[in-house]
């Protein structure tokens, strides 16, 4: 019985697994492994899609139409149809919290037949079924069932889905387990895992010392030198690839002095010792050219100028700034060494020029407010996209105005403008052109520092496989995919 | 007697709603919004509003607080932003985790550090005593962190003799819960295995536990002990031809008791206050752990209770120990100052 | 007469006969990393070497280096101002605070040594990493805040241990014998009590900078102390966590610093708690 | 003899030195007497007592000899010496209340002396207790056996003492400064009770006492001890009243306020007794002594026999000397 | 007039704990004339040193009045009571305890000036010898810690101390008592010289009847927190009429005492009582052999006997007592006692 269960060191516990609401990679481990979703992707390259409970999807401009699969069921037995679809599409909305930013250019659902949805945007969408391959479908059922409160006392601590797997039990502070769904209509591997117990281990280290002692089958957000080491010893081998999160980029504050000034960014950006950190990821890095990294679709990211650290350019761009001597105070989110050294790379590198970096690290909340208030010049943080193809999507959360991660308020209408043309545009290359534009106002700004681009690295052992790193989201295990050897 | 345990639980009564005032209003002067968490990364502002109003954050402080009080008074020890569920039912889920790391550190530090203090007292100056001094004195440096993590390293890592954290082996099935008590719960169960599976995890993190308290433990109760050796009742019993051991056990460890009693009482403090670091570092599900991981986003309730219950406890302890002191000793009129 | 030399029983050394030179030893070196960090150290604490990476220790890095390549031996020696430097700073304002405190309680009318000592005895009533941890949350992290919020809850133990020597000193003879000469009770307080009272505080306070030392750092291992690259000796250990199991270095030595020193205290406030009882 | 001490010195090392406290005395003890031992604080009265006994501290250097019953007391290992204390030699202490175990009921710690020498059972030595309490004169035995010791009055603790050391019958009583934290009143009751008891129970007694009043009431034969020294040992009417020696002479009639007129200057020993490690050279007593001349500073007295005393002075006092001043 | 009066004095501590409150000192008059020694004696507990520390204005009187030189000086605060003070010393009982164990000799010498705002400046150190020398310390070194001296040379800096200011009295509480026999002769000397110097007043207080017997005028004896007897010296050291003065008169034994064949001495029956429990009628009544019906039911008066102007406060004195007084008085002077 050992052998077919799976063990799963997750960095914490749910706060709920309400796929409406959850937000963080704990929490989609599981609803990702208990639902499925319209679409998938391809996880090597984002921009294709693969059916899923959708077999056929068309745009026809602001009308989007799903032909839904054939004798799906949801794990208590009723059937899943386009009922369910609208169902949770609606509720989503209402609720408003998790991913539905994802897909809050939707204006109306409306169940055709039982087998196909039609969903009507706001403004003609390119980017719909694909930010669509990240909502977990529910049952229309279960909704009803719980109208009152939208179903959040109960999503928050139950599941019923149509996925690979069953939602079990949650021991609170422990782990939550799951098991396999035999009627799934997937396919899976050779020998898959037939209970899944997803541990809570918060800290680090643990997870990285019980994987490499045989706790755990495979543990998420390992630090990067225990995955090497680990990932390079008897028994393990790598997985690498690539993902938009984890990548530690400095947040420049655009209201606060000396920050506010566009000669100080720049001579912060460009004094900032990029090698340290390729260093620090032991060369499993390399150093970005803008906001959107080579793999994703469209990026243009080639065309980009390379940017390199240039202490000259830096101690000429703080000469015309006038700003000598200058402090700032950098906030950084506890919990992630990564962040941190990157901010303690910018101290050293700023020292070159006489300018005093005071780091600060705290919980994340505490972090982003302090620089969303004021109280801080930069924060450290990766970048954070749960669409595999969309960029508008990430442009909105991190560069546009009001946006969660756009902690320092940059501003700029040209962009503005940029992104909210881009759905609308079918034509692939006349988005990449778009998106190199709106790259390059960014990279202009100096409003970030791209410290690294670090590969993701997992070290899984060698008796399991079917490991795969998905590019959207950092470190998270597809269980239907993984088998033992 | 019966007025004077009325004072005393009024007195414990008025520190824990000290405790729960200073909690509170230190709690909210956190610079953080715990609205933002909950709504998620991705929410808008008005979605971060509606969570701030459904919780009762857009009231005005004082407004929170009497609210706070009343449900306190109620027993509702409020909501977990966090868990999203009451405080009161996640309480019963990991206190008995931390109940039992408690009882079986404390347990066991009573029983070495008195028999440690006893070794040590019988020659006071000796070998033994120097060595169990020098010991207790390191000890009393050690950073519970520290040694938390070191233990893993070699009992986990290196030796492979003891397993990492958590209560319980992973993929083997708990005892079903009775008294949320693993040891008990699976000797209920007839499980001798669970037990001796429980009891190994439960080594490291109250091995972490008992070095620091029986460090300062020991000293304490070996300068009592030494202490009551050179009183004259000592030399009255020599002087009835009585044996150093039966001295020792008979005459000087009774009277050693109360000042013990003392050392042990506030060393309870101090266990629960290294009980969050334990937890933390052993990912062990107790309210140690619970409270700390809310208080990382700062999410109120939990850390308030954790100081409104561990308050209680050390309330519930120094009012045993103040009934017990008459007991042992017979000097002691029971009339706490 | 001559005297048999064989003393009855056989004594046999005390161990502090060997380890109080030890412990003022370890306190002479700590004092040079204090005053001195910059001739000790060999190498800048801060600044970044990525290509000495997590190194073993070695002769050029006796206690290895960190994950920014940095001497984690220089970064124990400058982070004594911290870590010590905290430890000592809240051991004696909680002292100051508490003699003050305590001896204004123990001097003055019953009412007031009554409400004076219930604040004290509801500070006892707390579990007190608890307290200090919601405090130095509330006033923001910091070694500053740390050092508040430890001496808050520190303070209140000096306080009832001088209250308590200063009601015992009052019955004293020797101060019923000032007050028949009529001298004032501020003189008495000053010249009769205090420097018996500074006599017992002494003991405690050398103690204490050991334990506090090991509040301090773990309050830094919380994530509520220093910041980095600060290199106080608890965030040390906070750092050296994810590397762990590839550089045993960086997590020994820091703790091993930690435990030198506060045993060092422990047993120099041993020593003077026995030369005043002898 | 009952007992028989000879050349007995006790020291101790301090700072790499070794100071002699007791130096080198030698007195017996006959069976039945009430045998005193004076002196001023320090000169070694509670050394030589405890020593007797077997108590000497653990950290003290001892020689000489002393012969309890025939039996060599200084070189026999402890164990052999718990089995004498109790059955064999009984002890007494100032300071009933510290003296007592405060957490055993007096009763109890009565009988300990039994069961722990296995002369009784728990049963049996509770019953003696009780007969103990009532032997030494206590009212309502039965109640003050099951009463702490801070439940009862000082005299009362002090009568407890008596009782636990003579449970086991010992034919020896050491009783070091018995009645010096008394009030006077229950002072003279308790000599009352020791001569009655010694009378009943056919005692030798060996007293520690500074308190001459005390000593003039009970002793048979006074030793003077100065400065860890012997001064003179004899006859209790001889020392006491026809003192030799003039440190012993000075003792008297310091301690004779009484028969002083009244508001007239006492005669008083000038200066005070030498520390221990600071004894002057010779006679250790010549710096106070009015019939101190040069061989006194350089030459310790020999013990010699001086009419029925012993004594250790180069000038004693020949005459017996008026001791009395009597107010008419 | 009086010098230091106390009248119908009376001092009650209440128990901290809620026990019952201990009425120390029960309505006791008291008066020391100019150039006189008034001997205060009485078995522990009995409220000696409660009295002193009233007298002293070390504790506030719960009833009654304090005067000094005819001053009501009752309610006297502190600063008011500091040229009283200059007047009025005291010497306590164990002089170690009551010297600081960290200021030196001469610092412990000075603090009587500095107190009392006396400036000497470059003469202070020549006082302080001249004082030292003066209690027969001649050439000690006054740089030393009291830790360094013997217990007879620390009552001697202390009564030094007391006689810097040139008091015109002495509360002495116990001066003797925890000194070696020798010694206590020598600072009874001291005392007595001091007074014939000087005329000073003393109120000296002790358990020890010889000491009193032998400096006093006058002695008052107290038992549980009242004065049962008083009178001159030579009356109650001869001729005592309240029992309980001749128990405690025949209950110390003296050198003399041995020669007594014959005496018997009082014996008192039972222990002195609690001082929170305080018996019935005649406060003694419970440990006196003479005890009857009127004793346990009224308390006697202290009320003068005629001729001697001793007062005593019995109901049986002195018709029944006169007789066993004299006898004990006797006894004690190693008088032939008549069988
Ligand atoms: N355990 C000890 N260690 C060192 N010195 C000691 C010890 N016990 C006694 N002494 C010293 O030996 C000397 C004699 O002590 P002892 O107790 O016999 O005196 P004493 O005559 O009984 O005096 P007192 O009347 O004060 O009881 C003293 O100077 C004392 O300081
Ligand atoms: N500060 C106080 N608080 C409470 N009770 C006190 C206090 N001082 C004295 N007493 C009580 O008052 C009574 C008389 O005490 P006091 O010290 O005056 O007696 P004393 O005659 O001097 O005795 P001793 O001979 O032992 O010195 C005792 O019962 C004592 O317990
Ligand atoms: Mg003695
Ligand atoms: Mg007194």
């Amino acid at each position: 019985d050992d052998a077919s269960t799976f063990v799963y060191a997750d960095a914490g516990e749910p706060s709920t697994i309400d796929p409406a609401k959850a937000n963080v990679n704990w929490e989609f481990t599981v609803t990702r492994n208990i639902y499925d979703r319209l679409v998938d992707f391809d996880l090597d390259d984002p921009s294709k899609l693969l059916p899923a409970l959708a077999t056929e999807w068309k745009q026809d401009g602001k009308v989007w139409t799903f032909k839904l699969r054939d004798g799906v069921t949801f794990h208590d037995g009723t059937a899943f149809d386009a009922n369910d679809v609208k169902a949770t599409l609606d509720r989503l909305l209402k609720i408003g919290q998790g991913q539905s930013y994802l897909v809050d250019d939707i204006a109306s659902v409306t169940v055709v037949d039982p087998k196909t949805v039609k969903i009507e945007t706001k403004a003609p969408t390119v980017f719909l079924a694909s930010n669509l391959s990240r909502i977990e479908m529910l049952s229309d059922e279960d909704i009803a069932k719980h109208k009152d409160d939208l179903g959040q006392a109960w999503f928050n601590e139950n599941a019923n889905g149509t996925g690979p797997y069953e939602f079990v039990s949650w021991t609170r502070g422990t782990q939550i387990e799951l098991k396999r769904n035999d009627k799934w209509w997937g396919k899976f591997p050779e020998k898959p895992f037939d209970r899944v117990l997803d541990r809570f281990v918060t800290d680090g280290a643990n997870r990285a010392r019980g994987l490499e002692g045989g706790e755990f089958d495979l543990a998420n957000f390992v630090p990067l030198d225990e995955a090497l080491r680990i990932g390079t010893s008897s028994g393990f081998h790598l997985v690498e690839g690539n993902n938009l999160w984890a990548w530690p980029a400095i947040y420049l504050n655009m209201d606060l002095a000396p920050t506010n000034n566009k000669n100080f960014r720049e001579a912060l950006v460009k004094a900032f010792d990029y090698n340290a950190m390729v260093q620090s990821f032991q060369g499993k890095a390399e150093v970005g050219r803008g906001p959107v990294p080579s793999w994703f679709p469209g990026s243009p990211e080639k065309e980009e100028a390379e940017i390199k650290t240039d202490l000259d350019g830096a101690k000429a761009a703080l000469a015309k700034s006038g700003l000598a001597n200058a402090k700032m105070k950098c906030s950084v989110p506890a919990g992630f060494p990564e962040f941190r050294f990157a901010a303690t790379v910018l101290q050293s590198s700023a020292q070159q020029l006489g300018v005093t970096v005071e780091i600060e690290e705290q919980p994340f909340v505490e972090a982003i407010t302090a620089i969303k208030s004021d109280k801080s010049n930069c924060f450290v943080l990766g970048n954070a996209n749960l669409s595999p193809s969309d960029a508008t999507k990430f442009f909105s959360a991190h560069y546009l105005k009001g946006g969660f991660y756009n902690s320092g308020k940059f501003f700029d209408q040209t962009l503005q403008d940029l992104v909210a043309k881009l759905p609308t545009i079918s034509d692939a290359v006349e988005r990449g052109k778009l998106l190199k534009q709106a790259a390059d106002i960014v990279v202009d700004s100096h409003y970030i520092i791209w410290t690294a681009r670090p590969k993701t690295v997992v070290p899984e052992p060698d008796r399991i496989g079917g490991y795969r790193i998905d590019p959207a989201e950092y470190i998270n295990a597809r269980f239907w995919e993984m088998y033992s050897k | 007697m019966i007025a004077f345990l009325l004072k005393r639980l009024v007195w414990g009564l008025v520190v824990l709603i000290a405790v729960a005032v200073i909690t509170f209003f230190l709690s909210r002067v956190v610079p953080a919004d715990p609205a933002a968490f909950l709504a998620g990364q991705n929410a808008s502002e008005e979605t971060v509003q509606r969570i701030r109003v459904e919780h009762g954050l857009d009231r005005p402080l004082p407004e929170q607080f009497a609210s706070y009080m009343i449900g306190l008074a109620k027993g509702d020890l409020g909501e977990s932003i966090r868990t999203r569920r009451s405080v009161s039912t996640d309480l019963k889920q990991y206190l008995p985790a931390t109940l039992e790391l408690l009882i079986v550190s404390f347990v066991l530090y009573l029983a070495v550090s008195f028999s440690l203090a006893v070794l040590a007292a019988r020659r006071p100056g000796g070998a033994v005593d120097g060595a169990i001094r020098l010991i207790t004195m390191v000890g009393t440096g050690i950073p519970v962190f520290w040694l938390g993590m070191t233990l893993q390293f070699f009992f986990f890592y290196k030796l492979h003799w003891l397993p990492l954290g958590a209560r319980f082996p992973i993929r083997e099935t708990a005892p079903p819960v009775v008294s949320g008590f693993l040891l008990v719960d699976s000797l209920l169960a007839g499980s001798l295995s669970a037990f001796l599976a429980s009891l190994k995890h439960l080594t490291l993190p109250a091995a972490t536990i008992v070095v620091n308290l029986l460090a300062v433990g020991t000293r304490l109760s070996r300068a009592a002990l030494i202490q009551e050796q050179s009183r004259l009742y000592v030399r009255t019993a020599r002087g009835k031809g009585l044996s150093p051991n039966r001295i020792l056990f008979k005459h000087i460890l009774r009277n050693a008791l109360s000042p013990i009693l003392t050392a042990t009482t506030m060393q309870f403090g101090y266990m629960i206050s290294w009980v969050i670091l334990v937890e933390v570092i052993f990912d062990w599900p107790g309210i140690g752990l619970y409270a700390y991981q809310s208080f990382q986003v700062f999410d109120y309730s939990p850390v308030i209770a954790l100081a409104i219950v561990s308050t209680a406890g050390f309330v519930i302890i120094n009012l045993v120990m103040d009934l017990l002191y008459p007991v042992i000793d017979p000097r002691v009129q029971s009339v706490g100052s | 007469m001559s005297i048999s030399t064989q003393p009855t029983r056989r004594t046999i050394a005390r161990p502090k006969g060997v380890l109080l030179p030890l412990a003022l030893l370890v306190l002479v070196i700590l004092a040079a990393f204090t005053l001195l960090p910059g001739l000790i150290a060999p190498h800048d604490p801060i600044a970044l070497a990525m290509a000495d990476r997590l190194k073993p220790p070695s002769l050029t890095h006796i206690f290895g280096t960190d994950e920014g390549g940095r001497d984690v031996f220089s970064r124990i020696v400058y982070g004594t101002r911290y870590s010590l430097g905290v430890a000592i700073a809240i051991v004696f304002a909680s002292a100051l605070f508490g003699v003050i405190y305590g001896a204004v309680s123990g001097m003055a009318r019953q009412g007031i040594d009554n409400l004076m000592m219930r604040i004290v005895d509801l500070f006892f009533g707390f579990p007190a990493l608890v307290l200090a941890l919601a405090v130095a949350a509330s006033i923001g992290r910091g070694l500053d805040s740390v050092a508040l919020s430890l001496a808050i809850i520190w303070w209140p133990g000096y306080a009832r241990l001088v209250r308590g020597e200063v009601l015992r000193l009052r019955e004293r003879p020797h101060v019923e014998a000032a007050r028949a000469l009529g001298v004032s009770e501020m003189t008495i307080l000053r010249r009769h009590i205090i420097p018996f009272v500074v006599q017992e505080v002494n003991v405690r306070v050398t103690t204490d900078i050991g334990y506090a030392l090991v509040a301090v750092t773990a309050l830094s291992f919380l994530g509520l102390g220093a910041n980095s690259p600060t290199p106080e000796w608890g965030l040390l250990i906070r750092d050296s966590r994810p590397y762990f199991g590839s550089a045993w270095w960086y997590l020994v030595f820091p703790g091993t610093m930690i435990m030198l020193t506060a045993t060092a205290f422990s047993l120099i406030g041993d020593a003077l708690a026995s030369r005043r009882a002898a | 003899m009952i007992l028989s001490v000879r050349d007995f010195a006790i020291g101790f090392q301090r700072e790499g030195q070794n100071l002699v406290a007791v130096d080198g005395i030698s007195f017996d003890v006959a069976e039945g007497e009430t045998f005193v031992i004076i002196g001023e604080s320090g000169s070694g009265k509670s050394l030589t007592g405890m020593s007797i006994a077997g108590l000497q501290p653990p950290t003290a250097f001892v020689s000489g000899s002393i012969r309890f019953k025939d039996r060599e007391m200084l070189k026999r290992p402890d164990a052999e010496l718990r089995k004498l204390r109790g059955p064999e030699i009984g002890l007494i202490y100032q300071d009933p209340l510290s003296s007592l175990n405060p957490v055993w009921p007096v009763g109890d710690q009565i009988a300990e002396t039994l069961t722990a020498h296995g002369l009784a059972s728990r049963a049996e030595a509770r019953k003696r207790a009780v007969e103990m309490l009532e032997r030494v004169r206590i009212p309502d035995p039965r109640r003050v056996a099951s009463a702490y010791p801070h439940e009862i009055s000082g005299g009362m603790r002090q009568r407890a003492m008596i009782a636990m050391a003579l449970a086991a019958g010992p034919s020896l009583l050491i009783a070091d400064e018995p009645t010096t934290a008394l009030d006077v009143t229950i002072k003279a009751q308790m000599l009352e009770l020791l001569a009655e008891l010694k009378r009943e129970l056919s005692l030798t007694i060996i007293l520690i006492t500074h308190d001459m009043g005390v000593v003039a009431e009970v002793a048979d034969r006074i030793l003077v001890l100065y400065a860890g020294r012997i001064a003179e040992v004899g006859p209790a009417d001889a020392i006491m009243l026809q003192p030799s020696h003039p440190y012993t002479a000075a003792l008297m009639t310091s301690a004779m306020i009484s028969q002083t007129p009244a508001k007239q200057d006492l005669n008083a020993i000038v200066g005070g007794a030498p520390g221990l490690g600071a004894f002057p050279a010779g006679c250790r007593f010549h710096p106070r002594c009015p019939r101190a001349r040069d061989d006194c500073k350089a030459i310790e007295p020999p013990r010699r026999k001086f009419g029925s005393v012993e004594l250790a002075c180069h000038h004693p006092i020949e005459a017996a000397m008026p001791l009395e001043t009597a107010r008419s | 007039m009086a010098l230091l009066e106390l009248d119908a004095v009376s001092k009650t501590f209440s128990q901290r704990h809620g026990g019952r409150a201990v009425q120390a000192v029960a309505g006791v008059s008291l008066a020391v004339g100019k150039g006189e020694t008034l001997g205060l004696v009485g078995e522990s507990g009995c409220g000696k040193s409660t009295l002193a520390r009233l007298a002293l204005k070390l504790v506030d009187v719960t009833d009654g009045r304090v005067r000094f030189d005819g001053v009501d000086v009752t309610g006297f605060a502190s600063r008011r009571m500091l040229p009283i003070r200059r007047r009025l010393q005291a010497v306590f009982q164990d002089p170690l305890a009551s010297l600081n164990a960290r200021m030196t000799i001469a610092e412990v010498m000075r603090e009587p000036f500095d107190t009392h705002g006396v400036k000497l400046g470059a003469e202070l150190e020549t006082r302080i010898r001249e004082l030292l020398s003066f209690v027969g310390l001649e050439n000690i070194g006054i740089r030393k810690l009291p830790g360094q001296f013997s217990g007879g040379q620390l009552q001697r800096i202390a009564i030094a101390r007391a006689l810097a200011l040139e008091p015109e009295i002495i509360v002495a509480d116990e001066p003797t008592s925890a000194l070696d026999p020798s010694i206590q002769a020598q600072i009874v000397n001291l005392m007595l010289q001091i007074q014939r110097k000087r005329g000073i007043s003393y109120l000296i207080i002790s358990h020890d009847l010889d000491v009193i017997g032998h400096v006093a005028d006058r002695i008052a004896v107290m038992y549980l927190g009242i004065i049962i007897e008083q009178g001159t010296a030579d009356a109650i050291m001869q001729r005592p009429l309240h029992p309980y003065t001749q128990a405690l008169l025949s209950a110390a034994p003296t050198l003399a005492a041995r020669r007594q064949v014959g005496w018997k001495r009082i014996m008192l029956t039972g222990d002195p009582p609690n001082p929170a429990d305080v018996p019935s009628g005649c406060r003694f009544h419970p440990r006196c052999h003479l005890a009857r019906d009127i004793c346990r039911e009224k308390v006697p008066p202290l009320r003068a006997t005629p001729g001697t102007g001793q007062m005593v406060a019995c109901h049986l004195a002195p018709d029944e007592t006169a007789q066993a007084g004299a006898e004990v008085g006797r006894a004690r002077r190693g008088l032939a006692v008549a069988s």
